[in-house]
This record gives structure tokens, sequence and C-alpha cells, in this order.
């Protein structure tokens, strides 16, 4: 790939669970500060690329390579230290932590220093808009889509180069989608981060990136801007469904 | 129209903590109901309210003209009753066939258990071809399609759907409006959602709700509410 | 200010412990009653360590404790140690067979149940292979008696010296819980899958936590040795460990002031049934502790730090 | 010893083996089906075979019937039992904490002991002459009636238990509540219900247990501690739920076990617990664990 | 309290180790202080009851320690019941201690608990809180010594049924075994098969040992593996078990195959029964079973429990209850009375040790009219017991006999009883064997059939 230098590179990954191949053979470039959108039908393998990337899965083939570094294989910890963050779709929600002690315990990746880390924390939390009375509530008292919110806040206060975000915006009301765009836009700006989004809310992803990958059975099977993406009748054969408005 | 559920000033939470106030609505018979609100509103509580998982302070819930405020989740559902939690709540070591069928518990007629199974795998192929699949392993769509399908299952009178389109492609996501509209025409089903889609949502529904803070803030018919001016802005309903 | 209370609450109970070990000086029966009550309690805080922070059962307790004690005593009675420095290595080799088993233990992220299976079944491994290798005899400390071997020679002293291992066990708590450490390990606690990602290595923490933790209770474990006089394989016993992580639940997990309030507690109830109707309806005590624990676990299962919560928002209203 | 007798007492030990492992699994299944369906973890299990055992001395002996026939008056006791133990200790801590679990189940454990202790007094109590008790020597090898009996029962009632759990509704049911309790709820299952059946049932299972108990061995307020860990380690090597993973690891402990004796009967657990151990480290949820 | 910590820690840092530092003084004060005062005050040496000259003395309490839970409360509460009924027959019949004035016997009961550590804390309280001049107990041996160190200490008497050897070799100075020593049953065991062996001309070349892994059984086993060698018998095996086993076929299927002429066993109770029925299924058969200290081949209960598994097993006794002395008729018959069952073991250590504790006292009472209690002259009043069946209740109870004492507290005449099971009128009945048989009953050896 030309262009800009190429921050993450997937290269033939194959992985199979049993009888199901949920990648096969999937090749991909992020180039450092892209804002790619990684779009595909409901089981096409779009998380499980996300943990084969971050350590959680080892692929049964291929390799995975981080700022030119193979990282295939490494522990999540290693991968999150070498500056892979990322949000769950299934989300794992804390319970005993407070909101504000979840993230500070993302930022003391890059601090020993407790204190430090909750500054981290404050920023993020503001840059991201959850309200201060949120900051001090159990994980058990908050609402399953405000974890999601905390989830990224979290991940951002691990200070990465690479944010992966899987269905983030999912069961967001659209204004609410529209000020989360926003947010991930500023952090993205502010902090020449490079972003792998995952989402079926078609506005969100188009409004964020500049470029979409396709997923479908675990192969890329579109590649290209939004707009050219999103009138790729084999795209809409395949997951739209009709041209999205 | 029969009125089939109706929530009177309900004020109901978790504990200590109060999240509904005063909340009164109703479903008549053959409706689908939306409820929309920001994060946080109360949306959720107010459907595990009427399953019966919070604490009601006061106020009562009434289904089929039974005041069922007392009763306890699984007979509620014995009545006709049943919900598609959010974060969707299948048995993530039972296959999903498995999660189907006990969807079915209720149900003593075998050929009937038959008949509803084939039905969702009409409508959720994707299930079909998962069937001896442990739901745990499961993407994130396909386990809401199975929620879906196992709520189906139940054969409900009155099915309460949280968050009924959250990660399913756009593709699913509009099939699913369309089935809700079948399911509700040709099975008569009678449904109360809610829904991220407000446009999509608000569209097929005969009525809606909206809710902030715990509380009714508004409500009306689906038309109206959509050219609500101040729900247009704040929903950007496009 | 808080903080500051939280100190304040540390020095009233020392001085409330030492004003008790005054007041019952005279009386050796006491005297020796506190003092197992208070090592009882180090050893229940600093299995908080690992069980209330961690939130990994644990029920290796005694193992740990018994291999400090034995080997102590073991590097006096041969090598000539004197315990003082003794316990340092007992304390050494204690946390050093918990991470030789802790390292495969959680690269194979064993957990939960299974992680309690395995400990409890150290406890029985160590105590079959040692008494395997040193048959069913006790073995009885030299006769010798100086703060130089822990092993004063009037339960007065030999109560500050628990005392003092009490008191470090608590700060070592309070440090570690303010700490990256605490943090780290109480995210562990958790959910793993999610430190991971956010870059804990949960592995190395766990194993940090499992060593502290192993390290003060092999090094007090010679105490426990002290108290006996003597040790045999006898000394790793599943029951007791299984009860200090009762008491570590009991007290509320995470909460330290509630591990030590339920190891006082309980310890001190339990000897107060034994002593009173022991001798009358045998077997009453211990069902009455039984019924005691299962009030508190079903009435209670915040433990006490939860009803200390509970005072003290009744105190602030 | 020539190499035939090596061979012959090898043979013999395993054969013993495989006979307590499947004894073993029989006193394990209660456990396994109350901790793989309501996720309850007990310590009172072998205390609650050691009561059961009691019941089933104190019929044998009052009646003079063997064992197994007082075992089967034993088991609707023990049924409503486990129903009341359900409702009044077992439900409030449904979901807690694993500890707060153990501490009221250790709680249990002694209750029931002193219970034992204070009524039955400490003298280890048996029946004199039960049915079962002869043994068959056929060539080099001795063959216990009392074990192949247990064994069998053993693997009849496991059979029908695995059958029960993945064929009928109720097994479904109880699957399903274990996955997820408050949505078991939203199909109608009745979890309480569910959750007092099983406990019962897991009861029944501990009756039959220490009726086969009670054909071989004595009864004591102890007893108990002898078959818990060694319960748990079963249901833990089987993998959460498993009921053929349950036979499997039985017999896998049985076999060590008899095998240690042959080092030393004082060391057997030891070996046990090992294999446990390296089990554990490569399958670190059981060989059969489906999670 | 976490937040709280948190604050701290983050934003006073630099603070932290000055006040831990403060509170780490504060406390190293306070405990000099606390230590300061306490060792200036006089010592606390918690005297025995103090008795000054001339006061007459009401009772005299004695501690008795025994495991009442945990398990071998079978034990413990068996030798409370007979304590009890010892103490009502000395202060009954016998008008209390009279050469104290017809002082009384009282007894204090402590649980020993399942634990040395409890056993040691029952025995400091008896003696702040009741200031006894003697305990009696705890059973097992290692609580016993834990208990001994207290006692030794304290300068009160300890007059123990524990066996194990070990006890009489620390060197203390109030300590009284009146009871067999552990070692002492092993030999006899042997001794008693050899003899019978040698009266029905039946040869015995080899011998399996199985015991029980505790202190008392590893003892006792011993004793009875040194004096096989002795004898010029064979010892193919020496197997040791836990005794809370549940599977006794691994072991016995090993027998089996070494086919030995005869085993020596001494378990503990249900290993006991255990052992009987599984070796009965798997026809075992050697010429001869002998126990040893094995309650569980001969007791009553165990008997009950195994049924005819248990027919002509043998055991040796720390007690004969077939003694056919006037006092021991007496005792057994009472207790029967009272309790409904024969006193095994644990009973009779308690009759004839309290019985000596008795004449003790009244020596006691004899020699030192000023201060019987001290514990100097106690222990001077038991060295100068010489008691034998004529002159004395105690002796009467004892399986040899007689009782002196030995420095070191051991009983010079200990010895064992050995009884075997034997159908009569039908039950299944334990009768003394040896030395000499009861009336009217020969020892069945060896085994039939076999
Ligand atoms: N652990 C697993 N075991 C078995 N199959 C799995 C496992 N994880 C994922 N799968 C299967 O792999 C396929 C890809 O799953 P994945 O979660 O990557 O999909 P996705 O693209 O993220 O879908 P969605 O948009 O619905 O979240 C799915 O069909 C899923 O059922
Ligand atoms: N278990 C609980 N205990 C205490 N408070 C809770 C609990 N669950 C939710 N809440 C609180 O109740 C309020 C309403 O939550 P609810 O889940 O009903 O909102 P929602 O409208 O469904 O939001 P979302 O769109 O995020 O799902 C929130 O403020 C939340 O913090
Ligand atoms: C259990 C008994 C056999 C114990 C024995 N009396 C001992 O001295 O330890
Ligand atoms: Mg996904
Ligand atoms: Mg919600």
């Amino acid at each position: 790939m030309s262009g800009p230098e190429v921050i993450l590179r997937v290269e033939n990954v194959t992985k199979r669970f049993g009888g199901v191949v949920a990648l096969n053979d999937v090749t991909l470039s992020v180039g450092r500060g892209e804002i790619v959108g990684l779009i595909g039908p409901n089981g096409s393998g779009k998380t499980t690329l996300f943990n084969c990337i971050t350590g959680v899965y080892k692929p049964d083939r291929g390799r995975v390579f981080f700022m030119g570094r193979d990282i295939t294989g490494l522990q999540p910890h290693e991968v999150a230290k070498l500056g892979i963050a990322r949000t769950w779709q299934k989300v794992r929600p804390f319970r005993n932590l407070t909101v504000l002690e979840a993230v500070t315990t993302g930022a003391l990746l890059r601090t020993d220093s407790v204190e430090e880390a909750r500054k981290t924390a404050v920023e993020v939390l503001e840059l991201i808009g959850l309200p201060r009375e949120e900051w001090g509530r159990l994980g058990s008292e908050i609402t399953l889509m405000e974890h999601k919110l905390v989830d990224l806040a979290r991940a951002l206060a691990t200070g990465p180069q690479l944010l992966l975000l899987d269905e983030i915006a999912a069961g967001l009301r659209p204004h609410e989608q529209e000020r989360l765009a926003e947010v991930i836009k500023k952090v993205w700006s502010d902090r020449g981060l490079t972003i792998v989004v995952v989402e079926h809310v078609m506005r969100f992803v188009m409004s964020l990136s500049k470029r979409v990958v396709v997923l479908h059975e675990g192969r890329v099977i579109a590649e290209g801007p939004p707009e050219e993406v999103a009138s790729n009748p084999r795209v809409i054969e395949a997951y739209l469904g009709i041209k999205p408005v | 129209m029969t009125r089939l559920l109706e929530l009177r000033r309900v004020n109901a939470g978790y504990g200590e903590f109060k999240v509904l106030h005063d909340v009164s609505l109703y479903v008549d018979k053959g409706e689908i109901v939306a409820v929309v609100g920001p994060n946080g509103a109360g949306k959720t509580t107010l459907l595990r309210t009427i399953m019966g998982y919070t604490t009601l302070y006061s106020g009562s819930v009434v289904f089929k003209s039974v005041d069922i405020s007392g009763k306890r989740v699984h007979e509620r559902v014995a009545l006709g009753l049943t919900m598609v939690p959010e974060g969707r709540g299948i048995f993530p070591n039972l296959t999903v066939e498995e999660n189907l069928l006990a969807g079915a518990y209720l149900e003593r007629d075998k050929s009937k258990v038959r008949e509803r199974l084939e039905l969702v795998y009409s409508i959720f192929p994707r299930l079909k071809e998962r069937r001896g699949q442990l739901a745990g392993s499961l993407s994130g769509g396909e386990a809401q399609m199975l929620a879906l399908g196992r709520g189906l299952m139940t054969s409900p009178m009155l099915l309460l759907v949280d968050e009924m389109s959250l990660g399913l492609a756009p593709k699913v996501v509009l099939a699913l409006f369309d089935l809700v509209v079948k399911l509700n025409k040709e099975y008569g089903l009678t449904m109360l959602v809610v829904e991220q889609h407000v446009k999509n949502a608000l569209e097929i529904s005969s009525r809606g709700y909206v809710l902030e803070n715990g509380r009714v803030v508004l409500e009306g018919d689906g038309r109206s509410l959509l050219s609500n001016e101040m729900l247009k802005k704040a929903y950007l309903i496009y | 200010m808080l903080t500051r209370s939280t100190l304040l609450s540390i020095a009233l109970f020392q001085a409330a412990l030492l004003a008790v070990g005054f007041l019952v000086s005279g009386n050796n029966y006491y005297m020796l009653l506190l003092t197992q009550v208070a090592l009882f309690a180090s050893f229940v805080a600093a299995w908080n360590i690992i069980g209330g922070l961690t939130g990994q059962l644990d029920l290796a307790s005694s193992a740990y404790m018994a291999l400090g004690g034995i080997v102590t005593s073991l590097l006096w009675m041969r090598l000539g140690l004197p315990p003082v420095v003794g316990v340092w290595a007992g304390g050494a080799v204690a946390a050093g067979l918990a991470v030789l088993i802790g390292i495969p233990t959680f690269r194979f992220g064993v957990r939960e149940v299974w992680y309690a299976l395995m400990t409890a079944s150290l406890v029985v491994i160590l105590n079959n292979l040692f008494r395997y290798f040193m048959g069913p005899w006790d073995f009885y400390l030299p006769n010798k008696w100086g703060w130089l071997y822990l092993r004063p020679r009037t339960y007065f002293e030999l109560f500050i010296i628990v005392d003092v291992v009490l008191l470090a066990v608590i700060l070592v708590n309070i440090y570690i819980t303010g700490s990256k450490i605490g943090y780290y390990l109480r995210n562990i606690k958790e959910d793993e899958l999610v430190s991971e990602a956010i870059g804990v290595d949960t592995r190395l923490y766990k194993l940090i936590a499992l060593a502290i933790y192993s390290f003060i209770t092999g090094a007090a474990g010679f105490l426990q040795v002290v108290i006996y006089s003597s040790f045999s394989y006898r000394l790793f016993d599943a029951g007791l460990a299984i009860s200090i992580a009762i008491m570590g639940i009991i007290g509320g997990l995470g909460s330290i002031s509630g591990a030590i309030a339920a190891a006082v507690v309980f310890r001190a109830l339990g000897e107060y049934l034994r002593s009173t109707l022991g001798g009358v309806f045998p077997g009453l005590d211990l069902l009455l502790y039984g019924v005691a624990l299962i009030v508190v676990g079903i009435l209670k299962p915040e433990g006490l730090a939860g009803l200390f919560n509970q005072l003290r928002r009744w105190w602030r209203k | 010893m020539s190499v035939g007798g090596v061979l012959i007492a090898i043979l013999q030990q395993v054969m013993d083996g495989v006979f307590l492992g499947l004894f073993y699994a029989i006193v394990a299944s209660g456990l396994a089906l109350i901790f793989g369906v309501m996720d309850i973890i007990n310590f009172a299990h072998g205390d609650l075979v050691m009561i059961s055992a009691y019941f089933v001395w104190l019929i044998s002996t009052y009646l003079n019937i063997d064992p197994l026939l007082s075992m089967l008056l034993v088991l609707p006791v023990l049924f409503v039992l486990g129903l009341a133990i359900q409702k009044g200790l077992i439900n409030p801590v449904l979901g807690k904490e694993p500890l707060i679990q153990i501490a009221v189940t250790v709680g249990l454990g002694f209750v029931l002991q002193n219970i034992a202790l204070g009524y039955f007094k400490a003298e280890p109590r048996g029946y004199p002459n039960p049915v079962f008790s002869e043994g068959l020597s056929i060539g080099p090898f001795v063959i216990y009636e009392s074990k192949v009996l247990s064994a069998a029962i053993s693997v009849l009632v496991l059979f029908l238990l695995d059958q029960f759990l993945s064929r009928t509704k109720l097994g479904l049911a109880m699957r399903a509540v274990t996955d997820d309790r408050s949505s078991a709820m939203l199909m109608g299952i009745n979890v309480g219900r569910v959750y007092m059946l099983t406990f019962a049932i897991g009861m029944v299972l501990v009756g039959i247990a220490s009726g086969l108990w009670m054909e071989m061995g004595q009864v004591w307020p102890y007893l108990g501690t002898s078959f818990s860990l060694v319960s748990w380690v079963a249901v833990a090597l089987a993998g959460l739920g498993s009921i053929r993973g349950l036979v499997v690891s039985a017999v896998i402990i049985g076999i060590a076990e008899s095998m240690g004796s042959l080092i030393s009967p004082s060391v057997k657990m030891a070996v046990v617990y090992l294999i446990f151990f390296f089990i554990l480290w490569f399958k670190p949820r059981g060989f059969f664990a489906k999670r | 309290m976490y937040k709280e910590w948190v604050g701290f820690m983050a934003s006073k840092p630099s603070r932290t180790p000055l006040i831990i530092a403060i509170v780490v003084i504060v406390a190293i004060v306070a405990a000099a202080l606390g230590y300061y005062i306490y060792t200036s005050k006089p010592g606390p040496t918690p005297s025995p009851s103090p008795t000054p000259t001339k006061v007459k003395i009401e009772k005299v309490v004695i501690g008795v320690v025994q495991p009442l839970t945990g398990p071998y409360a079978i034990f413990g509460r068996e030798a409370v019941d007979a304590a009890r009924l010892v103490v009502d027959i000395i202060n009954n019949e016998l008008g209390g201690v009279r050469s104290l004035g017809g002082a009384k016997l009282d007894i204090v009961v402590e649980d020993a608990g399942t634990s040395p550590e409890s056993a040691r804390l029952a025995a400091e309280k008896l003696i702040s809180q009741y200031h006894v001049p003697i305990i009696y107990g705890a059973y097992i041996s290692r609580f016993t010594m834990a208990m001994g160190t207290v006692t030794e200490q304290n300068k009160v008497i300890l007059v123990t049924d524990a066996l194990v050897d070990d006890l009489a070799n620390q060197g203390w100075m109030y300590f009284f075994r009146v009871a067999p020593r552990a070692s002492a049953h092993g030999v006899s065991a042997v001794d008693f098969v050899m003899d019978m062996a040698k009266k029905y001309n039946v040869t015995i070349r080899t011998a399996v040992i199985i015991n029980e892994d505790s202190v008392f059984g590893t003892t006792v086993s011993n004793g009875a593996h040194l004096q096989l060698v002795k004898y010029g018998v064979e010892v193919s095996s020496h197997i040791t078990y836990p005794y809370d086993i549940t599977d006794m076929s691994p072991i016995i299927d090993q027998i089996k195959r070494l086919n030995p002429d005869i085993i020596i066993a001494v378990p503990y109770f249900s290993d006991g029964v255990l052992f009987a029925k599984t070796a009965k299924a798997a026809g075992l058969n050697p010429k001869f079973i002998a126990g040893a200290g094995a309650c569980g081949f001969t007791d009553p209960d165990s008997i009950k429990a195994a049924g005819d598994a248990v027919l002509y097993y043998t055991n040796t006794y720390s007690y004969n209850p077939a003694k056919p002395t006037e006092w021991n008729k007496k005792l057994v018959s009472e207790f029967m009375r009272r309790y409904g069952k024969m006193p095994t073991e644990a009973a009779g250590e308690v009759f004839y040790s309290f019985f000596t504790i008795y004449e003790a006292l009244e020596k006691a009472g004899q020699m030192f009219p000023d201060d019987p209690l001290n514990p100097d002259h106690l222990r001077q009043a038991f060295l100068s017991l010489d008691l034998n069946e004529s002159n004395s209740i105690a002796a009467q109870l004892y399986p040899t006999g007689r009782i002196k004492f030995a420095p070191n507290g051991e009983n010079l005449y200990a010895g064992t009883a050995v009884l075997q099971v034997q159908l009569i009128n039908g039950t299944l009945t334990p009768v003394v064997v040896w030395p000499q048989p009861q009336e009217g009953v020969q020892p069945v050896f060896p085994r039939p059939g076999s």
C-alpha cells in the first residue's frame, strides 16, 4: 500500500471455530491516521478479526503486524502496551468499580502514579462528555449503554495509537450517536489516532470514515470510499439491502 | 379494541433507587407501541417493571384486566407476556436449537413447537445454519436474532422487545421491521418495543411514548409524534 | 482528612488491642487467646490480598503457613539460623512454592472454583507429602527462648510480636489498595479479559498478589509453630485454610477492617463457645458456630464491612 | 515378585480403582447436578451424605433390613429435606459471591456434623450383615459383590440422570436456569421450583450414594470430610454439568487412589490431587467442559 | 475505605511514611510501656489454689480436658462419663478424701477441641480460672503434648490417658501415666500371638503389620515390629493408612497377595470395622489377626457395626473389663447401669487413673497435712505410691494389679490385657483371653478354618 505509513497490517489471516470459518484469508492494511470503517453482515467475522489483532484469539494462519512489528500470538496485555486499544461489542460490565476508577485503571498503563492516572482519566471522561455525576457511580448502577462509553474512555485512557471500536454506537439514540461521532473525531485529530470502526449504523460509519472495508463470510469483498462501497451491488446484496439514506 | 396492558401511575426502581416516576401507559390488543428516549431514561426499567423484575413502590400493572403487580415473572409469562431483554440474555451453554426450545417451555403440544421452530428458522435462516452451535459463541447479531427468535417461540400475546434491532445488519433490520408488521397483521402479535431506529419504529407503530428521566414526556400516535418538531430535533429524525 | 481518620482508626485499633493486652496480661488464658486471635487475624488480613482484592478463591493459606513455619523451624534446628532471620527464608520458600504453582495455574487460566479446589488440594498434597517424609511425629522446638528466636518467655511478649505482624499486614494491605497494584488487582477481580485488553498483565499481577500473600503467611507461620511449640505435617490443615478464607469473606471481601473484625469476633466467639459449652453439650459450640456462619452469610452477605458501612451511614445521618 | 505377580497386582489395583471410581461418581453426582444447575458451591455435600447414611442406618437397624432397602425408604425423606434446605439456606445465597456460598455451606456442614454428634454420638455405626458382603475369587483376583453392585447402580443412575438432563423438558429448563436465571423466567420457567427440584433430586442422588456406602462401610459424624473434597475434584475434572465426564473423571480418581495405595495408603490422596493438578493445567475447565 | 486511601495516597504522598512512622512509634512506645508495667508488677505466677495452713479444704477440683468434639470425641465423652461416675463414688461412698478431712472431689470439664491449640487454651483456662492442682487428659497425644508444656510451667500435675511413649521422655516433673504406653500395646499383641502359637503348636514365619498413621498407631506398630523381629518373624510389609480411609480393598488385596501367616493391625475405629469386613469379603484368612490398641475390633459399638466379620479378632486393651476383682465388677456394673453400655478403654483408664489420683491425695494429706496441694508435695505423694490389689482400689482396676511410678512418671508395672471376640450364647462378645483367660473362656487360636 502506498500513501501514509502502514500502522496495522493483517496478512492472510484465517480463523476457524470447529467447522465455522470465521475469517478466511483476510488481508488488509490501515494507514497511520486513518479512520477505517469495517462493515459486513452479522457473523461475517468483524469481531473475530478484532480478537485476532488484540491477541484474544490466535489466528490459525496468517500474521498481524503493528507498526512493522509482528504481533501475531502476543498476549492481549502486550498488544495493549504496544498501543492498541479496543472496546467490546458484548458489553462486559464491571460491578464494583466506579466509573472513575475503571478509567483510571486504563490510564495506569502509561504511568505508575495513581494520581497522574487519575488526571488522565478525568481528561478523557470530560472529553467523552460523560456527566460528572456519573463518575462516582458503581458499574452496577449505570446502564448497559453507558458502559459502552466508559469502555471507550477506558480504552482511550490507555494512550493508544490504534483504537478498535466494536459497535460502540449501537443502542445510542441518533443524536447521541452524532455526539459520539464528534467526540471520536475530536480525539482522533487531537491525538493523531488511527481508528477502525465496526458499526452497523451506516450514517455513523459513513460520517466518520474515509475508507470502508466490507467483510462477508470471513472474506474481504469490497474496499474503498464510503459512497463507492455503498453503491457496490455485492455489498448491497449481502449487507445493506437497499441503498442507505 | 381491548386493552391488553395498562400501567397506572407506576413508581418503580432498584432497591432505594427510584427510576420511574408516575408512569402511565397502555397497550391495546393488536397494537405496536414504541417507547423512545435518551440513554438512561428508564426504558429498560419500564420493560423490566412490566415483567416484574424491579421493585414497584406504587401504582399498578394490569394485564388482560388482571392486576399482575404482585405476580412473579414466570407467572406473568404464563399469562401471555414475555420480553426480549436488553443484552439478549441468551443461554450461552445451550445450543441454538435448545435455546429456541427453551422458549417454548410452556407449550405442551409438540407439533406446535415444531411449527414455531420452522417459522423462526424461516425468518432467520442464519440460526438454522448454526442450530448445533453453542449460543455463547454466536456473533453479536446472530445472538440478537436468537433472542428475538426465542421470544417468538414463547408465542406471547404481548411481546416486549428491548433494543430490538441492536447490532443487526441494515439489511436484517429492514427485514425485521417488515417482519414485525407481518407478525402483527397475520398473527395478531401485539408488541411494545424500545427502539433506537426511532423513525422506522414510529412509522410502524400505532402509538409511541417518549420517556425522559423516568417520566413520560410525550405520547401520541406514531404519525403525530413523527411530525412533532421538538422530537424531530431531539432525536434527529430524518 | 478521611485518610487521617483511617490512620486514626488504625492507631485506635492498636491502642485498644494493646490496652486489652495489658488488662489481661495477668491471666495466661486470656493472653494466649488474645495472641491466637491476633495471629489468626493476621492470616486473614494477608489472605485479603489474594482473596479480597484479587478475587481468587485461595484455600491454601494453611499450606503457606505450615511451609514457612516448618522451614523456619528446620533452619533453626538444623543450621542454627535464628528465627528472626529464618522467618524471611520461611516466607520466601512459601512464596516460591506459591509462585511455582501459580505460574502454570494462571498461565492455563485456571479460575474460580477450579482455583479454589486446586488450592484446597495443595494443602492435602503437602500434608500427605510431609507425612510421607517426616512421619506422623511432632517435632519440638529447641528449649531456647528469647527475642532472637521470636520465642519470648511470656505470652505478653509473644503477643507484642504478633501484634507487630498484624500491624504490618494491615499497612501492606492499605498500601497495596491505594497503589497501581491495587487498581489492577481489583480490575482483575472484575474481568480478566478486559483487564488484559487495557494492558494489565493479569498473570503477573495475580502472581504478585499471590507472592505477597504467601510470603506474609509463610513468615508469620513460624509464630503458629511457636504457639504450638511443635510442628508436624498436621500443620497443613485444609479446615483451617477454609476458615481463614471464610473469615475474609464474612468480613466483606476486600475490606481489611471487616476481615480483621471477623477474625476477632469469630475466633473469640469460637473459643468462648468451646470453653463454655464444649464440656456441657459437646458439639453445641461448633453447631452454634455453624449457625452463625449461616446467619451472617445469608443476612449480611456483604459481610461485616457492610454492617460497618451501615453504621457509619446511620452515624452520619 | 515375578513379572506376572506385578502384572496381577497392577490389574487388581486397577480393577479396585475402577469400582471405587464408579462409587465416587455416584457420590459426586448430586454435587455435580447441584453445582451444574444452580452454580452453588456446596461444601456440605459430604455431610449431606453423612446425614443420609445415618437415616439409612437408623432404618436398617430398626427394621433389620438391608441398607439398600432402607435407602429406598430414605429417598422420599431426603427429597423433602432437600426442598427445605434449598428454600431455607441455598436460595438466599444463589448468585452470591462463591465464598459466601462456601461460608454458608461450611456452616451447614458444621451444623450437620454436630447434630449427628449430639444425636448419634461419635461411635461409627454400621449395619452388620448386609446382603452383598461377600467376595468372589477368580483366579488370583478378588471381586467384591458390594462394589460390583454399587458400580452397576451408579452407572445406571448416572445414565438415567444424563438422559433426564439432555432429553427432558425439565432437564432443559435446569440447564437454561444455570445459564441465565432471569432470562429463564422469561420462558415461563418457574426458577424457584426448578431449583427446589434440582436440589431435591440432588439429595435423592445423595441418598442413593449413602445407601451404597452403608452396604460397605459405616457412618460417623465426620464421614463427610472423606467425601467432600474428592467429590469436588471429580466434578471439577469432569467440567461443569457433564455427567458423562463425571464418570470418566471419577474413574480416573479411583484408579489414581488405588495405585497410590501401592506407594502408601497414607499418601494416596496426594497422588489423586497431583493428577488433578496436572489435568487442570492442561484442561483448565475440566475434561468435558463446554464453557 | 478504599477511596479514602486513594485520596490519601494520591494527594499527600509525601506524608505517608511520616504518618505510618508515627503510628508505628506510638504502637512501639505503647508496647514498651505496657511491657514495663507488666514486668514491673509482681510476677503473675498463677499459684494452684493457695491453701493456707490449717484452713480446711472443702473440695479438690480436678481439671478434665478431653476431646468432646471432632473425630476423637467418642473417647473423650466416655472418659467424662466415667470421671463423673468415679467422682460420685469417691464422694458418696468413700466419703471424699479422708486425710483431707473428707474433702470432696469435683471436676471441671474442658473440651480439648480439635487441635493442640485449643487443648492448650483449655489447660490455660483451667489453671487461670479454676486454679486446679491436677489435670487429667487429653487422650490425644499431641493435645497432651501441648498441654504438658503448660502444666509443667505452672506446676500442675498432669495425669494422662494419652499413650504415646514420647510423652514420658520430655523431662516433665509433674507428669504421671498409669496407663500402658503405646509401644507396650504392640509388644503385648506380639507376645500374645507368639505365646499362643507355642501353646497350640502353630508355626509363624511371616507377618504383615498394618496401622493407621497417627503418632499413636505408628508407635504401637513400631513396638510390634521390633517385637516380631525379636521373635524372628519376617515382616513382609508394614502398611500405614489414614484413619478416615473409605476403601480398604486395595490394601486387603495387597495383603492377600503377600499371604502372611499373621496380621498385626493397629486400626482406629471405623477403619478397623472396614478392615474386618473387607478382609472377610476378600476371603483373607491368615492364621491369626491380632489387633494392638485396636478399638475398632473389640469395642461393643464396632462389634455391632461389623457383625461376625470381627469374630476371633483380638485386641490389646489398656483396661481389663473382665478383671474379677470386687471393685472392678462394681465399677463395670455401675457404669452399665448409668450409661447403658460396657465401659471401654477410655473409661477404664479413667477408673484406675482417678483412683490413683485419689490415693495420691490421701497420701499427700498424710504426708503434708499443712499444705497437701502444693505441687511438689503432690508430686512426692504420687511418687511414693506403691499400689497392689490388696491395698488399693486403683490396683484392683488395673490389668496388672500393680501401680508404682518411675521418676519419669511412667507406671513401672504397666501392662495390657488381650480381648478376643467370641461367640457366646449366640452373641458376639469380647472376652479376656490373656494373660489369664477370664472364667470359663478359652482363647481360640489359630483362626478356625485357616
Ligand atoms: N468462539 C467461537 N466458537 C464458535 N464459533 C464462533 C466463535 N466466535 C465466533 N464464531 C462464529 O464466527 C462467525 C464470525 O463471528 P463474529 O463475531 O466475528 O461476527 P461479526 O462480524 O462480529 O458479527 P456481528 O456483526 O453480528 O457482531 C459467526 O458465525 C460466529 O458464530
Ligand atoms: N440494577 C440497577 N441498580 C441501580 N440503578 C440502576 C440499575 N439499572 C439501571 N439503573 C439506573 O436506572 C436508570 C435507568 O436505566 P435504564 O436501564 O432503565 O435506562 P434505559 O433508558 O434503558 O437506558 P439505555 O438506553 O442506556 O439502555 C439509569 O440511571 C441507571 O443508572
Ligand atoms: C485416637 C487414639 C488412638 C489416640 C491415642 N490415644 C493417642 O495417644 O494419640
Ligand atoms: Mg461482532
Ligand atoms: Mg436500556
